[in-house]
């Protein structure tokens, strides 16, 4: 079986060790990953204001080209993920706005394409258990501490991704790697967002947060789902040192990494060197690599 | 206490003619037994038919209340005495020994058809009382059109022959005789077998608020003149004009806990219907001048009731401005009132420019209740509200068998409580006496 | 409505106006909210905020145009819609910051949080150009309109991006002009 | 041809407003049998009601229209007057020309002119066709069935024993006292909850007039106002209650524990045991679902120790049949489910809990024996928060209403806390303080002042676990920043929801539940116990949220209303009611099924469908239905209707 796949910009530069991993991986667990031919930014915010149609026309023109060559759709991406979903569940909804959309994009989309995260892709499709059997390198009770953040879970109603307050999906996938998961109130909490660039001050302060609160329940690595959520969590780590004394880092990977370690992928094509806290020696000391 | 089941007469007296007097008179009707019901005023029906529409449901009051007022009027079983007072009380349950004052009408209502001519006719005008003073009453009147019992009374303050000897139109005018300038006061004795108290509330006055202008300025008014505003039946008839100039107010503020919640220098207890009624004020008012803005000073917005807290959602709704904090100060500004305040939700300080300001004001047992409560040797609290036995297992109960409490007298309670409150204190009524059949 | 003393507001000359103009412009019930504070205590970026998100709400029921449209809050809220989420009367306050950024744009008033509203606009323009993000581009784009070169910790952020293998130009995609094409349009009908 | 008069009503403007009345009297009286056709201010005032009996006397009216408000308000006014001038009722119509014509047609004063006198010739061709009917006289019982045996249930059926009524009071539970039972003590005077409720309860079980049923549900209701046929289910209990005298030596030795349910699994009990230590009446019952006997027959040690040889491992539930007269419904309510408050952590924090479980803590019987200690770690707690409005004022996400009693037992249990733990400290986060009872403000004001408890203005975002301790996400009040609280213990005031299986109650009794599932009562603010089915009364929180001073009165109310009802030997009954033409029926039975009160039977020795007088309320259901035309609806027959709608083509 193969899956249409959307990368999004962010996994064409900056995070091209998540975009890398995940197709290497799907390989071995007996699917493909389909690029999208000509696709275009998402646009990167769902647009929000009611009057607003034209930030929903770049996300719209990905769901209608996408459905021109299959059924499901799939994104790595939390930010993608939220803004394609987003606009499908709208474009289903709302028969006027889909109209006036097709209208001016002179296309013919009924919001009939299935958008699923690569981890739901994993967990629907493919079953963690049937992972579980292909894991080569067990995980060796690995504390991961699974950060969620915002944009798979909210909001709730159009995303439907898990439970809004308490998820439990990613903690399966973790466990079916082998790892044990670690449970931390702030997996839920806003990384600060774009606030990274714009107030840096507010994005540092948001990671210093969530990652003391995932080393105070004893997690050795956090794991991310999203190349925003993973700047701001790995990459800021150098200006919380700064800001805070008592902080010591902590490596952050993202999901699909760990599925690469777990699926005994060569260390070195896992990007390891794209992270800012060095996971080398963690998972040497674990005996992973 | 109770002597046996002979001397024991199983007939009870209601003494107020309020919404809560009419349900425990008709409810122990109802149940077989003979009702005396005592009310101050010429006629039955008490606040409830000086209000316009109720909440949650905004339907007319008089419409729900009307009904009842003439089932009351014509039960067999229920025996009015209006434009009356008890008394003196002696005895114990199932034996009490009552004296009734009936008050002189100056009208003989035996021979009274209720036709209506004398109150046409007659020449003194001045602010009637039931309209909050906003609209002219005479001096023979009766309450309203649907009054029951439909008989007028003639108020001796106001009356020019009382005053000077001369007029005598409606002794003229009447086609039945019925007008006796001789009446005196009667003081009639029953015998009945239990006594539920049903005299409701009275509003404190606004001439006590100083900072809010001792009642001074005419467009202040209280939550129960606004009632009348709103009335198909009163003085405007319905339309919201304010008093001073008969304009239509375009900015309404209503300041909620004017006295009630306010220890130190009026009553600390809640008046518990403010928050419901004002709420439906602004909803009203907003029907009728939809291009009107209301504001509304409140403390903590409290609707408990059944379909209370949708009210209020549907009420801010149609944009209304609720602002939490209490007023400082009302003054004139030309012809506008002046309101300070302040918003405690951004900590600023407001000042609305209104043209009508309806204060809730707070709930107070009528002054008569104290009397009242020495007559029948039943315990009042501190602010004159008579105490029930018991808080929570015994609320219509007094301390005395045989004597029961309902509405408003026993605390503040809005309609649908002061229901069911008479519905118990029936209830009591009709156990005790059949206890000693 | 006018201010009256400092800190004081005036009420009484019915401009209702803008909260009318934002609940239509954000479709959100603002005349619903209970003013439970239920936002701001789970708000990730409320303790940047100059005015925090239930008292953004209460000053446009009051109709303080100016100061709620030129306040630096708008330009914080980065949507993570746990307000939303939570709030009784589900008013998401994400939404209603977008309505007041586009309304604070469209108004001209002056952008408090400069730097936050360039990187929007910076970001589009991206876009606009190639049809993806291109990093470079855009943060060299942001930090010429921020005129902000100098600023210590956003040359750290332009480093950190440029960890990663970044292709030396932008990668455009095929359809470039089809892109230029809709936002032409766009700019039209708006 | 009739001789008739019509009245119409101005309403004061209501009416007079739109319609104009007088031309209305003068075109309605040209009709050639209308011998009197008048208008006047009020209709339903005294003077107004003479002009009635006056004109039926005078002109020997032989039908009368008063054209006026809705029939719900005024009909019985008019029709009693109309009988005291000596004609039969039923020639009393109304003709709604207020909520029908001038309410709806304010701006179109001649249209609406034209539309009441149409209204009125409508009503005209009915009246004229009116049969004269007595009222149906129908025996009653005077047993009154209770169902709930918490304080509202225990409360209207003592009133009624009082008043000489058989009581029937069945309650799901083994033992009296429903959610009173578990309070510590109660507000606004601190009075404790269990003495009082105790002697209630003995005064139950000992009163002649009254039978309890525990462990027992209503299982079947048949009939109508003054004669219900009942079946009560009474569940086995695997204990003879006549032999049990409470000795509890079962509860000794049986080996079984799991958490209490009435504890709010604070607290353990045995596979047989108490509802709780000092319940009424003092019976233990076994529990099927824990006990080992019933799980593999591995243990009877019950059996073996009780002296009086109660325990009946083979007990059978009983169905017991009954008549009562009417029936209250008691059913109290329950606290919001904790699977669905994710953001507060309730149901996976130890160490957050609802309202009832910190009443529990607080009671001397509970299960720390009145001590306050965090179920986590048994410390006690020095920083705790309440929270409340948990799901209530949540319109969007649970439930939109305001659950009454919140803030006055969250003020009382900050208090007893307080005087509890003196160094410890309180906080309240509260939307609105709602303390709108006689003595409520002052009570809080006094928490408030004397024992430092700290109220804060606002919901919280979030509670959940860190360092071992609860944090609560808030906001202060005064300065509007956010604020985090590291707490020991969390209790949350959740919202008061019916208790389980009331709309399923309600349909088996034909009232009628909204949409949160409260019973509904047939108007809101006159007939606040009465249910919308005739001979059902409502009683305390099944109707809706509140404390137990107006769950009291609402009791004592509905005892009031049924012993008024039960006063009299015959019940009357409108004879409006559908009825056979025999010749006509084919017996074809649709409108057996149709009839939604079980009003048409058959009789299949006649081949016929017949009406049971008591049970048809007139809905004419079934006339529509009937493919022979055999049934009609009295004073509201075809003919009648058909005339009707032709004067309005």
């Amino acid at each position: 079986m193969n899956y249409l796949y959307f990368p999004g910009c962010t996994l064409y530069t900056k995070a091209k060790n998540f975009d890398q991993t995940a197709r290497n991986c799907s390989l071995l667990l007996g699917f493909e990953l389909i690029e999208l031919p000509n696709w275009t930014c998402c646009g990167a915010t769902f647009p929000l204001a009611t009057d607003n149609l034209m930030a929903l026309l770049p996300p719209a023109r990905i769901l209608a080209r996408a459905k021109e060559q299959g059924e499901i759709l799939t994104t790595l991406c939390a930010i993608c993920f939220n803004v394609i979903k987003r606009t499908n569940h709208l474009l289903q909804r709302d028969g006027e706005k889909r109209e006036k959309i097709n209208e001016f994009m002179e296309m013919n989309y009924l919001g009939d394409l299935k958008v699923l995260h690569y981890l739901e892709i994993l967990k629907q499709e493919i079953g963690f258990s049937t992972i579980k059997d292909k894991v080569k390198k067990p995980l060796n009770e690995l504390q991961a501490a699974p950060y969620y953040g915002c944009m798979l879970l909210r909001p709730f109603e159009e995303m439907g991704f898990d439970d809004k307050e308490r998820p439990t999906l990613f903690e399966e996938f973790l466990e079916s790697l082998g790892a044990k998961p670690v449970d931390f109130p702030y997996k839920i909490e806003c990384c600060g967002s774009f606030q990274s660039v714009g107030s840096p001050e507010v994005a540092t302060e948001c990671a210093y947060r969530i990652l003391t609160s995932a080393m105070k329940q004893g997690a050795e690595v956090v794991v991310s789902t999203c190349p925003l959520c993973t700047f701001n969590l790995d990459q800021k780590q150098s200006d919380i040192l700064k800001a805070h004394l008592d902080f010591k880092t902590i490596p952050v990977l993202y999901f699909t990494q760990l599925l690469g370690v777990a699926m005994g992928l060569d260390p070195r094509t896992l990007g390891f060197e794209q992270n800012a806290v060095d996971p080398i020696p963690l998972l040497k000391r674990k005996g992973l690599v | 206490m109770g002597s046996s089941g002979n001397g024991f007469i199983k007939k009870a007296m209601v003494i107020g003619g309020g919404i809560a007097g009419i349900t425990a008179s008709i409810d122990i009707g109802n149940a077989g037994y003979n009702v005396l019901l005592v009310e101050k005023l010429p006629s039955i029906g008490g606040r409830m038919l000086q209000l316009s529409e109720t909440f949650p449901t905004l339907d007319c009051a008089q419409c729900t209340l009307t009904p009842k007022t003439v089932e009351t009027g014509q039960h067999p079983r229920i025996q009015l005495h209006t434009y009356s007072e008890v008394v003196r009380v002696e005895g114990q349950a199932g034996n009490f020994i009552v004296q009734i004052r009936k008050k002189a009408s100056y009208v003989d209502w035996e021979k009274c058809t209720g036709c209506g001519l004398c109150q046409q006719k007659c020449p003194s005008k001045y602010p009637s009382e039931f309209d909050r003073g906003m609209g002219l009453g005479k001096a023979i009147y009766t309450l309203s059109p649907q009054a029951v019992p439909n008989k007028p009374v003639i108020n001796t303050s106001h009356c020019r022959y009382f005053l000077e000897k001369k007029c005598r139109v409606c002794e003229k005018i009447c086609p039945v005789g019925a007008i006796n300038y001789q009446q005196e006061d009667r003081i009639i004795e029953e015998k009945v077998g239990a006594i539920i108290v049903a005299t409701g509330f009275d509003l404190m006055p606004i001439e006590r608020f100083g900072e809010y202008g001792y009642g001074e300025i005419p467009d202040v008014i209280d939550g129960l003149s606004f009632e009348r505003l709103n009335s198909a039946s009163g003085p405007t008839n319905g339309e919201i004009r304010r008093p001073s100039d008969g304009k239509v107010p375009k900015e309404v503020v209503f300041i909620q806990c004017t006295g009630s919640r306010d220890p130190e220098r009026y009553m600390p207890y809640c008046s518990r219907v403010c928050c419901m009624y004002t709420a439906k004020h602004a909803r009203l008012y907003k029907h009728k001048v939809h291009e009107g803005q209301v504001y509304i000073f409140y403390m903590d917005i409290r609707s408990t009731g059944k379909g209370y807290e949708e009210f209020i959602q549907q009420t801010m709704e149609e944009g209304i401005l609720y602002l939490r904090g209490r007023v400082s100060r009302i003054f004139r500004d030309g012809e506008k009132i002046a309101v300070w305040g302040v918003d405690t939700l951004t900590g600023k300080k407001v000042e609305v420019l209104a043209d009508l300001v309806v204060l809730a004001t707070a709930i107070i047992p009528h002054q008569e209740v104290k009397a009242l409560a020495q007559i029948l040797g039943i315990p009042i609290d501190l602010y004159g509200f008579l105490t029930e036995a018991d808080r929570k297992l015994k609320p219509v109960e007094t301390n005395r068998e045989g004597i029961y409490l309902a509405g408003c007298v026993q605390g503040p309670k809005d309609i649908a409580d002061t229901v069911a409150h008479a519905n118990a204190a029936a209830s009591k009524v009709q156990s005790l006496f059949a206890r000693y059949s | 409505m006018k201010e009256m003393w400092e800190g004081g507001l005036r009420l009484g000359e019915g401009d209702f106006s803008f909260l009318e103009e934002v609940r239509r412009r954000s479709g959100e019930h603002l005349d619903l909210c209970y003013q439970c504070m239920k936002c701001t205590a789970g708000c990730p970026t409320a303790p940047y905020m100059d005015i925090k998100p239930h008292q953004l709400i209460r000053m446009i029921q009051m109709g303080r145009r100016g100061e709620v449209l030129g306040s630096g809050a708008i330009w914080f809220c980065v949507y993570c819609q746990t307000c939303g989420t939570r709030c009784p009367n589900e008013i998401h306050i994400g939404v209603l910051m977008d309505a007041l950024r586009e309304m604070a744009v469209g108004e001209g008033v002056e952008v408090k949080e400069r730097r936050i509203h360039l990187l929007h606009e910076a970001f589009i323009q991206s876009v606009r150009r190639g049809g993806r993000v291109h990093e470079v581009t855009m943060l060299m784009d942001y930090v010429l309109r921020s005129r902000d070169l100098m600023k210590d910790s956003l040359g750290s952020g332009v480093k950190l991006f440029l960890k990663g293998k970044f292709p030396l130009f932008p990668s455009f995609v095929k359809e470039r002009e089809e892109i230029r094409r809709i936002f032409e349009r766009c700019t039209k009908k708006q | 041809m009739r001789r008739l008069g019509v009245f119409i009503c101005h309403c004061g403007v209501n009416i007079a407003g739109t319609v104009d009345v007088k031309k209305v009297a003068e075109e309605i009286g040209k009709i050639e049998d209308v011998c009197h056709s008048i208008d006047y201010i009020y209709m339903c005032s005294e003077p107004g009601q003479q002009l009635i009996r006056e004109a039926i006397q005078e002109k020997q009216l032989e039908g009368v229209v008063v054209a006026c408000c809705s029939p719900s308000m005024h009909e019985n006014t008019f029709r009693k007057a109309v009988k005291t001038a000596g004609m039969n009722p039923y020639l009393c119509e109304i003709a709604n020309i207020r909520e029908q014509c001038s309410w709806v047609h304010q701006k179109e004063k001649e249209e609406a002119t034209r539309k009441a006198m149409e209204i009125i010739q409508a009503t005209l061709e009915k009246v004229r066709r009116n049969e004269e009917l007595e009222p149906l006289a129908m025996s009653i019982n005077r047993n009154v069935l209770v169902i709930g045996g918490g304080i509202a249930g225990m409360t209207a059926s003592l009133d009624l024993a009082q008043g000489g009524y058989e009581v029937f009071l069945v309650e799901k539970g083994p033992a009296l006292g429903g959610h009173m039972a578990q309070l510590s003590k109660t507000f606004p005077d601190l009075s404790p909850a269990f003495p009082n409720l105790l002697a209630k309860a003995l005064e139950i079980v000992s009163h002649p007039k009254i039978e309890l049923f525990c462990c027992s549900e209503l299982e079947e209701v048949k009939g109508y106002v003054g004669n219900f046929e009942i079946i009560i289910h009474k569940k086995a209990t695997y204990v003879d209650w006549t032999r049990c005298n409470g000795c509890a030596r079962c509860i000794e030795v049986c080996p079984v524990e799991y958490p209490s349910s009435f504890d709010r699994e604070l607290g353990m009990r045995k596979a047989v045991d108490f509802l709780y230590p000092n319940c009424v009446p003092k019976r233990v019952k076994v529990t099927p679902t824990q006990c080992r006997y019933f799980q593999d027959r591995s243990c009877r040690k019950c059996e073996e120790v009780c002296p009086e040889k109660a325990i009946q491992f083979d007990q059978k539930d009983e169905r017991i049949h009954r008549k009562v007269g009417a029936i209250v419904i008691a059913t109290g309510f329950d606290l919001f489910p904790k699977e669905r408050l994710g953001e507060y952590g309730y149901g996976e924090i130890p160490d957050v809990i609802d309202g009832l479980a910190f009443e529990r803590m607080l009671s001397p019987d509970g299960p720390t024996r009145g001590k306050i200690l965090r179920p986590s770690d048994g410390r006690v707690p020095k920083e705790m928060v309440f929270i409340q409005c948990v799901a209530s004022r949540d319109p969007d996400r649970y439930m939109p209403y305001c659950s009454r009693i919140c803030c006055m037992y969250t003020a009382k249990q900050a208090k007893m806390y307080k005087e509890q733990v003196p160094d410890g400290q309180p906080y309240v986060f509260y939307m609105d303080i709602r303390s709108d009872g006689k003595g409520y403000e002052e009570f809080l004001q006094k928490t408030i002042e004397e024992n430092g408890v700290l109220y804060l203005r606002g919901r919280v975002s979030r509670v959940f676990q860190e360092d071992g301790k609860v944090k609560v996400w808030g906001v202060d009040t005064l300065t509007g920043k956010g604020i985090e609280i590291g707490a020991d213990l969390v209790v949350l005031a959740t919202a008061i929801i019916p208790s389980e299986g009331v709309k399923e109650l309600a349909a088996k009794l034909r009232a009628t539940v909204d949409k949160h599932g409260f019973l509904t009562e047939a108007h809101i603010k006159l007939y606040p116990v009465e249910s919308s089915t005739k001979g059902i009364y409502l009683a305390g929180c099944g109707q809706s949220p509140k404390d137990i001073t107006d769950t009291v009165s609402q009791a004592s109310a509905t005892a009031g209303k049924i012993q008024a009802l039960l006063s009299t030997d015959k019940l009357f009954q409108d004879p409006l009611i559908a009825y056979v033409d025999e010749t006509v029926c084919s017996g074809c039975g649709i409108c057996v099924e149709i009839c939604p009160y079980e009003a048409r039977e058959m009789d299949y020795r006649r081949g016929i469908s017949i009406v049971h007088v008591a049970l048809c309320q007139g809905c004419g259901a079934c006339i529509a239905s009937c493919p022979n035309f055999a049934c009609e609806l009295r004073n509201s027959s075809s003919v009648q209707t058909l005339r009707m709608v032709d004067t309005f083509i």
